[in-house]
């Protein structure tokens, strides 16, 4: 792979960061992205997405930042994001993002395992952490903040400096060093690693994925212009809401990447607690989201149904049946229309989903994406039957998210898609493990050669760590992760994601973790969803106080238990659920049960509620 | 100068002694820094009564009040609102049926100078006054993290967000003291501490002195600069949290008193 | 605060900002507060409000004469409902004494237009953009008098003691003959010409009717925006704080005093301005007509349209206005009513009969009167297929 | 002199019929904080009772039964119409009881017809003499029937156990509450009540010219007196009344002679004249309580 990136001449390179300056020359009064501040949203032109850049990037060099620099950001999703990042990259430095749910503990580890050499934090709660363990972070010289609120005035170190002192020093470097950026930008190369994307780290601590400028412009070549997600490609009439973790490789490539390559308008939402509104005001085009959020937007479709007039409710469910049906026949023709699901649709357009898609913000989605995590196919099937047309796609930040994706009109409900074209995908026959060669494959792990050869072999393939299996030739199906395989003490081979992923279907249940590993049977941990439970519990009249409470109500078993055995019937009786106990409290990326993208950490959680396990196994 | 001074104060009704010689004084004395006085005491220890004094609802019997030079006793509610001087309630006393933005944007009304000819047009002076004062009120909303509140009728909202609505229409006056009745009654400890975390930006970001009433000890010991202990409208001690809490009068009066609140 | 705002800019005033601009297909997507504060926020707003005025003004050809005649009034009592809506509605203040209001209008201006020499007082000025301002100006001169009163007494006094001026006007108005006519007489109303055009007769522009049903149709909108703008102004705000909790409004900085006067001046003067138009319509006034009657009548505009809201006056208005020709008309559907007042039980009866039951029906059931049914049946539209 | 202190008692009769129907006023609005304008409406209601049921039963039971009917109608109302309204602004119930007003006029308008109805009442214009005064002996009926009911009603307010109930209730609706007044019971006497003195006073008020449908504007007289005297105070209630009756009779003996430039018939407005003179020196009335606002 080296080899050939050392082929592709320079001046065939176009970095994100050309591309931001290109639009800017081309359309400068054109809106590159929003922000909801102060009541309304502000625009941003191409024009002063640009001049950022360039002073952030001025800024950069006047603070010693060299090729292949650390620039750590940790904020919510918001224009500096955008900026910080791209400045980084223009001057041949490489971006880090930090989760802003990331405790201190691992701040302090993910800043001293990049070097960071600037940090850019949001606020002072960030700052503070950062501040916090400055001694372990021997690399980091400057923490640049945005929001002032709480360190003005009160904090003196000389190592903060704020967000508009950052841009008078670029606009002082670039007054003294007018093509000091250019110049920088004109060094590039097409192995520079552009950024670190760190793994969530459901096994052991996170690692840094080097990505390249190469394998971003394969990317941007493979997704976004070449129009591997969409049909027709994305353009500058989309619109897409930016509300996800953007230090995940996913969220990166929607927001970062469509904006700069196709030109998607990208809207950041005003706060975490608006989400919903915003997205009734900027009603996207293009979004992608985690199967977290999608069960979550069906779990609150079903509690306000509930609680709707009976006529409205009497309305809506039958449409929302007929959505079923609509949904099967398009899981069927892999999301064409026919004649019979077009007109019902759009009888049911006038009555229903019109008003429904409105009301979720995803009236004009024209598409919609779910990824980094398996989801359920009927929760698919609702979005496709109501009219979102949602696409499962699969990939990993190791392969800068290429590997396989649903397409418009070749859906295939259950599975991840069908590799992109050019690419190579394998699934070994012997473990079944998927595996991919293409451009897009990362340079390595960031200081860890050891975890590198563990997963990039002499040949070139990446070893993804996920089963999967062929359907009709062309599709992949995911089974599991290979390390969460059980093998029961019976000698079985059981997967527990398709387990827990059925269980995870009801609206009711948040979390289910299967245990069984050299077990003489499966049993699960619950967690149920305390908006639908305590909806229901409110409606049958159960008074309760916390989440604890409610998960221990003997109502609340039964419903579990009802559940469970539903499910249980789908499988073979090696694979079904013999027990389970609820867990004591909502998991947290803070308390260390989750990833920072909402993933349960297996290990974490047997360890740290063995009693509950051992318990079910007991007597 | 001091900004404001309250001296030897008596108010009684029907001749219950609700405040009974009281004095005390607010900042900024050298420098610029804003500081927050608080006055604890007992329920009915009169510590309601200043304020309703201060913002000219009652006219107290004997003494002197004085606010940026000038004799407040004088003033009616309004004029003494305009001068500068921003209150919240013990009770929320907000406009139940207006939105947050409203509630907000009536905390600018002084600010205002159009007329009811320009209100009935709309045109020019008013519509730019309209526009530049909810510019401002949405720095408040910033400030206050009310983001996701803004359209909504305030009798809807939670008692935490009402106590923090009614806390932006005070800084919406823009005041030069700002005058807290118990911030923080009725609420839960995740609510008390975004109220304090505000009331201390408001002093240290905005430097708006404050005079902050409430029978919180724990809250008021971390928060204050100085503490007037009252006990049935009587002045019991006036000074430093430290020395405050060392003093054996309020100790006997509050602390160990059995009124006295745990913290 | 307004530091963090103008940080990012205040660094590097060399970076282009952005124009603000309507997103298509995004109505709640505002990227100024100029969208966000406008009257008509969002397109559908604009489209209908615009449908509803040119239909509004097409009826003019559209009606016969004397459904007009009854729609014109309807406007010109819209006016004064709005206007006894501002002080009673917005400002909370219960005025039982807008027909006092009103009467003053009516006699000011039917004074200001009428021959010179004729019966009654008359001063020749029939320019109505003349004796329309004034009209009102005299109410409103009035209203200002009342108001001192009204900030020193609380709820109901008040109400009494403007139940008192209906009274003591009604008095004034029965003996004041020169000006009036006295009871059962009468005089001319006052004649509206505008630039030598008399527009209560046939015209270039129409019949008398259609020419006055465009005339009230005009005054109608620019008095209605004029009180939406009103609402929503500093004053709007500070009359709803008095009506909401006034001693809370007077420690944020809202003077009582002068807020009231204000509202009690503009309520009068619409009500002096509906007072002066009302009469144009039939040419005649009666001194009888300014009772607790009329007053109950207004009141029942205001609470049967909608409190504190202005379409909720003018579809009062057009409610109660249209309940009349309605009731008119039993006596040839429903056999035992009689048209003859001597009769038991007569259209008058019945009529009176609906204002009462319906002041009492909508209170129970409807507080937010019909503009409350116009906003539960678009919740119902608007929160589909929810409920919320 | 001697017309002076006619024109005295004559105002103390027919100031002591708007005392009762100020009484009313006031007991409504003891226990509920409203002023029922529909009073006027049960005031002729009671006239009108009175003249049917006199044909049958003779005057004096005819004035007991309709008194008693009347209070039953009112009570109906409290129920059907007011009871539901517990907790909403005091101006709503008002402007509801403004509509019930001008709905039961025009029923019992109906039962007035177009002429003036007699009551057949035992005083008619009947003069009697007293000393050197000569004076009309139903201004001598009115006035003791008014004392007499007055005593009564006070009788009852200090010492049975309803009317401490009330007067609990009036001084503070919690405690009362608390204490175990039933408010329903307390609102439901009240208005009883105050429908009871309303037929009284329409009775008197028909005596001697009968009645026609204007005579209710009579019982808006009674709305001066309540304001003169406080609208929470009883006593004032009845001095309010007096005031106003003898105001009025003193405009209508002497006004056309010093004071004719006011012009004719002022008398009828006087009361409302003598409310504004009153009010600009006591917002409260002479006797009403000032509410202290609470922040």
């Amino acid at each position: 792979m080296a080899g050939r990136s050392e082929a592709i001449r320079r001046d065939s390179l176009m970095t994100i960061v050309d591309r931001v300056r290109e639009r800017a020359r081309a359309a400068p009064d054109a809106v590159a992205m929003r922000h909801k501040d102060f009541g309304i949203w502000q625009e941003v032109t191409w024009a002063a997405y640009w001049t950022h850049v360039e002073l952030v990037a001025h800024a950069l060099l006047a603070l010693g930042v060299e090729p292949g620099d650390r620039v750590a950001i940790h904020s919510e999703n918001r224009p500096e994001w955008l900026y910080g990042d791209l400045g980084t990259v223009a001057v041949r430095g490489i971006t880090v993002g930090l989760y802003p749910t990331n405790p201190t503990a691992e701040v302090a580890y993910l800043l001293a395992d990049s070097g960071a050499k600037i940090l850019i934090a949001e606020d002072q709660e960030q700052a503070d952490k950062a501040l916090a363990v400055l001694d372990e972070c021997p690399d980091l010289r400057r923490i640049v903040y945005i929001e002032p609120r709480g360190i003005r005035g009160r904090y003196d170190d000389d190592v903060l400096m704020s967000w508009p002192e950052l841009l008078a020093l670029g606009a002082e470097h670039r007054a003294a060093h007018p093509d000091a950026v250019e110049r920088r930008m004109a060094e590039a190369a097409h192995d520079d690693v552009a950024t670190l994307i760190y793994t969530s780290g459901t096994t052991g601590p996170p690692k840094g994925v080097m990505l390249t400028i190469g394998n971003v412009e394969f990317a941007v070549d493979t997704l976004v212009t070449g129009g591997g997600f969409t049909s027709p490609p994305p353009s500058e009439r989309d619109l897409a809401l930016s509300y996800l973790p953007l230090c995940h490789v996913a969220e990166r490539a929607f927001t970062v990447w469509f904006n700069s390559a196709a030109g998607v308008q990208v809207n950041f939402a005003e706060s975490i607690d608006t989400v919903q509104a915003n997205l009734r005001e900027v009603q996207p085009t293009i979004l992608f989201g985690v199967p977290r959020i999608w069960e979550k937007v069906l779990a609150q479709v079903n509690i306000k149904l509930e609680s709707a007039s009976p006529v409205k409710r009497a309305i809506t469910r039958v449409w929302l049946r007929v959505a079923d049906r609509i949904g099967d026949t398009l899981v069927r023709t892999g999301g064409r229309h026919t004649f019979w699901t077009r007109l019902a649709y759009g009888i049911g357009w006038v009555f229903c989903y019109r008003a429904l898609r409105e009301r979720l913000g995803m009236r004009r989605v024209r598409y919609a994406a779910s990824g980094a995590a398996p989801i359920a196919p009927d929760v698919l099937k609702f979005y496709m039957g109501i009219g979102i047309p949602m696409h499962e796609v699969y990939g990993m930040s190791e392969n800068t998210a290429i590997a396989t994706a649903n397409r418009p009109g070749r859906v295939r409900l259950g599975t991840v898609g069908e590799p992109h074209p050019g690419i190579e995908l394998k699934i070994d026959e012997a473990t079944g493990e998927i595996m991919t060669r293409h451009p897009g494959n990362f340079a390595g792990y960031w200081r860890n050669p050891r975890a590198t050869a563990d997963v990039l072999d002499a040949d070139g393939w990446l070893h993804t760590g996920d089963v999967g299996e062929w359907v009709e030739g062309t599709y992949v199906r995911i089974t599991d992760r290979m390390k969460d395989i059980i093998i029961t003490a019976g000698g079985k081979n059981v997967a527990p994601s398709e387990i827990e992923n059925a269980l995870k279907a009801s609206p009711y249940l948040k979390e289910a973790v299967v245990i069984g590993d050299q077990r003489p049977y499966l049993v699960a941990l619950i967690g149920i969803e305390p908006d639908t439970v305590g909806e229901w519990a409110r409606r049958r009249g159960l008074p309760y106080t916390t989440y604890r409470d409610l998960s221990e109500k003997p109502e609340t078993r039964e419903l579990v238990r009802g559940i469970v055995n539903e499910v249980n019937e789908r499988f073979a009786s090696v694979e079904q659920v013999k027990r389970f106990a609820f867990l004591p409290k909502e998991l947290d990326h803070e308390d260390g049960e989750l990833t920072a993208t909402q993933k349960v950490k297996r290990s974490a959680i047997a360890k740290l509620f063995e009693d509950l396990v051992e318990g079910m196994y007991a007597r | 100068m001091a900004l404001l001074t309250f001296e030897d104060v008596h108010l009684s009704f029907a001749g219950v002694k609700a405040v009974d010689g009281v004095s005390f004084e607010v900042g900024p004395e050298e420098g610029n820094t804003a500081e927050l006085l608080a006055v604890i005491g007992p329920n009915g220890a009169g510590k309601t009564s200043i304020f309703n004094v201060l913002s000219g609802v009652y006219r107290p019997q004997r003494g002197r009040v004085t606010f940026i030079g000038e004799d407040l006793l004088l003033k009616r509610p309004h004029e003494i609102a305009a001068m500068g001087l921003a209150r919240t309630f013990q009770n929320v006393e907000l406009f139940h049926n207006l939105t947050v933005l409203d509630n907000l944007m009536l905390g600018r009304h002084h600010h205002f100078r159009y007329g009811a000819f320009a209100a009935l047009l709309w045109y020019g002076r008013a519509r730019r006054a309209e526009l530049a004062a909810r510019a401002k009120v949405e720095d408040i909303i910033d400030f206050l993290e009310l983001e996701a509140w803004r359209r909504h009728p305030v009798r809807l909202l939670p008692y935490g967000i009402q106590k923090r609505v009614e806390l932006g229409r005070a800084l919406a006056m823009e005041p030069r003291l700002l005058l807290l009745d118990e911030p923080v009654a009725g609420m839960n400890l995740e609510e008390t501490e975004d109220m304090a975390r505000f009331v201390l930006d408001i002093r240290d970001e905005l430097g708006i002195p404050i005079v902050l009433v409430d029978h919180d000890m724990g809250l008021v010991m971390d928060l204050a600069d100085r503490v007037l202990v009252l006990d049935f409208g009587r002045p019991v001690a006036l000074g430093s949290p430290a020395e405050v809490q060392q003093d054996p009068k309020v100790i006997e009066a509050y602390l160990g008193g059995t009124h006295g609140r745990t913290e | 605060m307004t530091e963090t705002r103008s940080a990012a800019a205040q660094a590097a005033p060399d970076i282009p900002t952005g124009r603000s601009r309507k997103v298509r297909g995004r109505p709640l997507l505002y990227t100024s507060y100029a969208q966000d504060m406008a009257l008509l926020d969002t397109r559908a707003k604009r489209v209908s409000t615009g449908v509803l005025v040119v239909l509004a003004f097409a009826l003019a050809v559209l009606l016969q004469d004397r459904s007009l005649e009854v729609l014109a009034g309807a406007y010109v009592l819209a006016i004064g409902a709005i206007g006894l809506n501002i002080v009673t509605g917005y400002a909370g203040q219960v005025s039982l004494g807008h027909a006092f209001f009103v009467a003053i209008g009516a006699y000011t201006a039917a004074a200001l237009s009428g021959p010179v020499d004729g019966e009654r007082l008359g001063y020749g000025v029939a320019e109505i953009w003349l004796w329309l301002p004034a009209a009102g100006l005299v109410a409103a001169a009035a209203g200002v008098l009342v108001a001192p009163l009204a900030t020193r007494l609380r709820g109901l006094y008040l109400a009494v003691v403007t139940l008192g001026l209906v009274f003591l006007g009604e008095h004034v108005f029965k003996e004041w003959q020169e000006l009036t006519g006295g009871p059962g007489v009468g005089r001319e109303a006052a004649i509206p010409q505008l630039f030598g055009v008399r527009l209560d007769q046939d015209g270039p522009l129409g019949t008398k009717e259609q020419t006055l049903y465009v005339l009230m149709l005009v005054l109608l909108i620019v008095f209605a925006v004029a009180a939406r703008n009103l609402a929503r102004s500093r004053i709007g705000r500070a009359f709803a704080a008095i009506r909401d909790r006034d001693i809370a409004a007077a420690v944020i900085g809202v003077p009582l005093t002068r807020n009231k006067v204000l509202a009690f001046g503009i309520s009068s003067f619409y009500a002096g301005c509906a007072g002066g138009l009302l009469y144009t319509i039939s040419g005649y006034v009666e001194p009888g007509s300014f009772s607790l009657l009329m007053s109950v009548q207004f009141i029942a505009m205001v609470l049967i349209g909608g409190v504190a809201t202005v379409s909720g006056a003018i579809a009062g208005a057009l409610f109660i206005s249209l309940l009349q020709p309605l009731t008119r008309s039993l006596p040839s559907l429903v056999p035992f009513v009689s048209g003859d007042t001597t009769q038991t039980p007569n259209v008058f009866q019945v009529e009176t009969v609906l204002y009462g039951l319906l002041i009492v029906l909508f209170l129970i059931f409807e507080p937010r009167g019909l503009f409350g049914l116009w906003i539960r049946i678009r919740n119902y539209w608007k929160s589909w297929p929810f409920s919320y | 002199m001697k017309g002076l202190l006619e024109s005295l008692i004559r105002g103390l009769g027919n100031g002591s019929v708007y005392a009762l129907l100020a009484l009313g006023f006031v007991i409504i609005y003891k226990a509920t904080r409203v002023i029922s304008f529909a009073q006027p409406a049960l005031m002729l209601a009671g006239a009108v009772a009175v003249s049917y049921l006199a044909e049958v039963t003779g005057f004096y039971a005819a004035v007991l039964l309709s008194a008693l009917l009347i209070a039953g109608v009112a009570l109906a109302i409290e129920r059907i119409a007011i009871r539901p309204m517990v907790g909403r602004p005091v101006f709503v119930v008002a402007i509801i009881t403004l509509g019930i007003d001008v709905v039961v006029r025009v029923v019992v308008n109906a039962f007035i017809g177009r002429d003036v109805r007699q009551m057949g009442d035992p005083w008619g214009f009947t003069q009697v003499s007293l000393g050197p005064l000569v004076v009309q002996s139903r201004w001598l009926a009115m006035l003791v029937v008014t004392a007499v009911l007055v005593g009564l009603l006070f009788a009852f307010f200090r010492f049975t156990k309803y009317g401490l109930a009330m007067r609990a209730a009036a001084f503070d609706q919690e405690i009362a509450l608390a204490q175990g007044v039933s408010v329903g019971m307390v609102f439901a006497l009240s208005w009883g009540l105050a429908g009871f003195l309303a037929a009284i006073a329409g009775m008197f008020v028909g005596t001697g010219q009968g009645i026609e449908q204007l005579t209710w504007v009579v019982a808006l007289k009674a709305l001066p007196a309540i304001i003169v005297g406080g609208l929470d105070s009883l006593g004032g209630a009845v001095v309010g009344g007096l005031v106003v009756g003898v105001v009025e009779s003193l405009f209508q003996s002497y006004q056309g002679e010093f004071a004719p430039w006011l012009g004719q018939n002022v008398a009828v407005v006087s009361p409302y004249i003598v409310m504004l003179i009153v009010l600009l020196v006591r917002p409260y009335g002479l006797f009403g309580t000032r509410e202290v606002e609470r922040v």
